[in-house]
């Protein structure tokens, strides 16, 4: 396994260059999270309008791969409906287990698809789940506050 | 009588070829307290260590990245072995350490918690508990003011259930009882203890040292909440136990050891703790003796636990017939195969057992005398101790020959 | 520069002849998360398993006899490598359990017992605590009320003692502090943190995890009053611990895991305790593991604790050196090699530490990324995580070289 | 190691009848101590007129090798001045702790040199000592408590 298959130029550049790494003043939910086995930690907000994922901003401080990675789900998943994006979501998580057996859908995935080399270093699958679960646990937890209100 | 074929299986435990006190051979009937292991659990240890040692779950590098897999895999094994599923499977150092697990993190919980214990809550045990799933429940008693009540035992060994009713009321929190009887051999009847606990709200905490290495235990369909067993009398290396609950307890449960590894986030003076399992495995864990009991739980896999179970019963049938036509030896337990696992106590007339014991080790024989770790259940039956022979997959009936031409030798020695 | 003979102690160490990614050679930085075993320890416990395995204590058979003798060899073997008397010494899981059964035995303490902490009793730390020597004194303040104060660290990584008078004060009971950082490497002066602790009343806690393996340490010449180390990072066997206390503390002190072996009399409510070091070892304990300790401090013994320390010190000095002449790199430690053992924290300008981990390891080198279970003092050091290289007797300047030269290469890699 | 070497005639003998094994009504201290590994008790008493042991009796459940070996210290102890008593022990702790080199001196240990086996087997030693142990810390109090008083 060599280095570049984890990363890809892609990968370096939504690293250098995050989309939407910068926190939101009105959202629908905001969560915290931290890799407890390195420290790393974004705060992301989520605002859901009907079943749209109308925007995704977050901050935190990570490596190069959490960083890419959420800089590109957030990319990816804002303006699609909520289906849609826990679709994606679900396909992104299995691309990530595959331990290197799968190369992902770039019809579904886009730019996510640089990070298929991650399923290949073990420790780093949660690297790149980061932003993505941060991202599931804000929305589900919109979700059911607007279930509780309605 | 489907046995195994113990000719092969002895070849797999080196120790089994040692030579004993005059050049003898090893007659090892002492399984109930350890087990031997097989080269195959040595290997594995031996492989971790020369080629995938590393602290898991913490470094980037190759070899953190083959320990944590080589970790987490055996506790897959694990789960698998006992019907759990893999996240609700805690590595430990022994059962001791399980059940105090269970104990301690009981009594840091705070009040409000299905698991806090106040004043005139009971925690309820049997006679026949080994020490280790009775002192720990004492500590707690006396911690949160809880009181101790206990399943008698009959003169047959058997659990007397007769006032479950009563003894597993409405103030009982937990259940704590032995699958089998490290003394007498008894099985316990689970289903009705099982049922009568979840009827009166409580938790039903499975002490399965002498069961899951000698017959299949599954969890989900015992429908306990918590088990503890010990590697060391599976098969597996010393220094490594299992405690299995149910994973919406675990979630609740408070953490017992605390340290590196089990926190989701510290400051000075606080933290917040990992899902579980992580929770409860405090500190870089023992990674070897994990590796090595699922390669003892693999090795026993493949011989099937059925026939393991099979094996051990047509063992104790034979023992106990041999026994019955033995002079002044009295057996303590069940006398029967019904619900019995393959562990016989006994007493000889005129012979104290650490007597008894030393003439058997002379002749390569080793069994194990005393109370053991049983003080209670010895004054019940009335003996100051017993000898205890214990059988697995490595004995066949010319062991069990040779224990009773040992017995007689020593009426015969001390001429009783 | 009194160096080992690094090539021929590597050579007894199987797991350096691996083949990593590409078929490159493993360069090994990372003994501060845990140490590599030489054949030696293997060895110990493959010979234990196959020649002597038994429950100790428990039988009067032969091979329950040199199981015992095993062990308790074992217990001798350690008490003389850390100066101690054998009946001090407590063979444990690991340093977390260790430092837990301390905490956890001070707060199963009585009232009026010199262990008992009440509501405004401190307990003191300092910053630079790995979790295992922090949570669970928290966890101890949290259920008897005492609080947590500390020890700040300055910016160049040494413990700020100016105010050690109020810190330690009379209001103190605890002093639980870290002999050797296993992020900056820093080695704290004990000489007059135990005065002052012994001056208030209070007892000091060692955590020897870093210091153990790499100097000699004597605990009666410290005069400190409990110590705790892991085996698996001092060459031994994973799954093994020791916890060392002053004798007269032991024989006062509450039990912590409860069990079998290490009761005197037991009956259904009540039990009471066998004398230490037996009170704190409930259950079948970790025989094999104890066995392969004793193994690992024989080798070290072997090679001389002065010339371990000379040689890592060498190394550091060599690896500090070499750091100066790095672009934008900086340690998180002190820089100079006064009071400093070999480990050294550092940060590239640019690459988070995961990483440069990562480019380092496509090298075969291991190095340990993060927060290193001291999460207080990576925010008191205003980094997310370091990463850590981290000496031992088996590496030598070549491994230093190389580290440098990875370095280079990530800061290339990733156009910093 | 032959079996003969720890059951000694002699020790077979202070087996099935024991000597002093019943408790005396009036003592100076009485002590009661367990074996803890097999479960094993006694009870001994002992009367104490000023430096003379003037009787032992004891009661309890044991091996042979406790048995007699407690039937045999009773014996040899009783009638003796303290410190000799004190020294006799000495003696006999030292040879169970002789891993078989020592044979013990029949001089000093009389009968009790018939337990010397013992010390091949450290699993037995402790039963071999249970008695002495009970008699040093029965004498021991029983000394301090008239101290105290006088
Ligand atoms: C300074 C220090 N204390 C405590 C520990 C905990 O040791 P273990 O995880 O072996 O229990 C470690 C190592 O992880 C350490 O470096
Ligand atoms: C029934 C039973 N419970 C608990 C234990 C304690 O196991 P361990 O000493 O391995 O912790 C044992 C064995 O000693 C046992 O037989």
């Amino acid at each position: 396994m060599q280095l570049d298959s984890l990363y890809q130029e892609v990968i370096l550049d939504h690293y250098k260059n995050p989309m939407n790494k910068k926190l939101s003043p009105t959202y629908s939910k905001e969560v915290h999270h931290v890799n407890p086995s390195c420290g790393d930690e974004i705060t992301l907000n989520v605002t859901v309008e009907g079943d749209l994922i109308t925007n995704i901003s977050w901050d935190g401080v990570g490596c190069s791969i959490s960083q890419a990675s959420t800089s590109i789900m957030s990319d990816l998943l804002i303006g699609k409906k909520i289906d849609e994006d826990f679709a994606i979501l679900e396909n992104f998580t299995e691309l990530m287990q595959s331990k290197g057996t799968k190369s992902g859908d770039e019809e579904i995935l886009e730019d996510a698809v640089a990070l298929a080399g991650v399923s290949q270093f073990p420790a780093r699958i949660k690297c790149a789940l980061l932003g993505w679960m941060a991202f599931k646990d804000a929305t589900s937890q919109a979700l059911s506050e607007t279930e509780a209100k309605g | 009588m489907s046995m195994l074929d113990v000719a092969s299986i002895k070849k797999d435990f080196p120790i089994l070829s040692k030579k004993m006190r005059n050049d003898g051979k090893l007659i090892y009937l002492d399984s109930g307290a350890t087990s031997q292991k097989p080269n195959i659990v040595l290997e594995a240890e031996r492989r971790f260590y020369s080629e995938h040692n590393a602290a898991v779950h913490r470094g980037a590098h190759l070899l953190a990245e083959e320990a944590s897999e080589a970790y987490e895999g055996a506790r897959a094994t694990v789960a698998k072995f006992i019907g759990a599923d893999v996240e609700e499977v805690v590595f430990t150092k022994s059962a001791t350490e399980s059940i105090n697990l269970i104990a301690y993190s009981f009594g840091n919980s705070l009040p409000g918690s299905r698991f806090a214990l106040q004043p005139g809550d009971r925690i309820v045990l049997s006679e026949m508990e080994h020490h280790a799933n009775l002192i720990p429940w004492q500590q707690l008693a006396k911690r949160t003011g809880a009181e101790i009540t206990w399943f008698p035992v009959t003169d047959q060994g058997r659990l007397d259930l007769s006032d479950i009713d009563s003894i597993i009321s409405t103030k009982t929190k937990i259940v704590a009882i032995t699958h089998q009887s490290n003394v007498l051999g008894t099985i316990n009847p689970l289903e009705a203890l099982v049922k009568r606990t979840h009827d009166v709200g409580a938790v039903f905490v499975l002490d399965a040292c002498q069961s899951v290495p000698h017959f299949a235990v599954d969890v989900k369909k015992l429908g306990i909440d918590f088990l503890a067993f010990s590697g060391h009398k599976a098969l597996g290396p010393t220094g490594v136990g299992i405690f299995w609950g149910k994973f919406e307890h675990l979630q609740s449960m408070e953490p017992f050891l605390t340290g590196g590894s089990m926190i989701e986030s510290v400051t000075m003076t606080d933290a917040t703790w990992a899902p579980a399992p992580r929770k409860f495995e405090a500190g870089v864990p023992n990674m070897a003796q994990a590796v090595g009991l699922a390669a003892a739980l693999d090795y026993l896999t493949k011989i099937g636990m059925d026939k393991v179970e099979a094996h051990e019963h047509a063992l104790t049938k034979y023992a106990l017939e041999k026994f019955s036509t033995l002079r002044d030896v009295s057996i303590i337990g069940p006398t029967n195969t019904q619900m019995r696992g393959g562990v016989i106590s006994f007493t000889i007339e005129g012979i104290h057992p650490h007597d008894a014991g030393q003439v058997l080790d002379q002749h390569g024989i080793a069994v194990r005398t005393g109370h053991h770790c049983a003080w209670p259940l010895m004054r019940k039956m009335h003996v100051v101790g017993t000898t205890r022979a214990s059988f697995y997959i490595y004995n066949d009936t010319s062991d069990i020959d040779a224990l009773i031409d040992g017995i007689e030798y020593a009426q015969k020695y001390f001429k009783v």
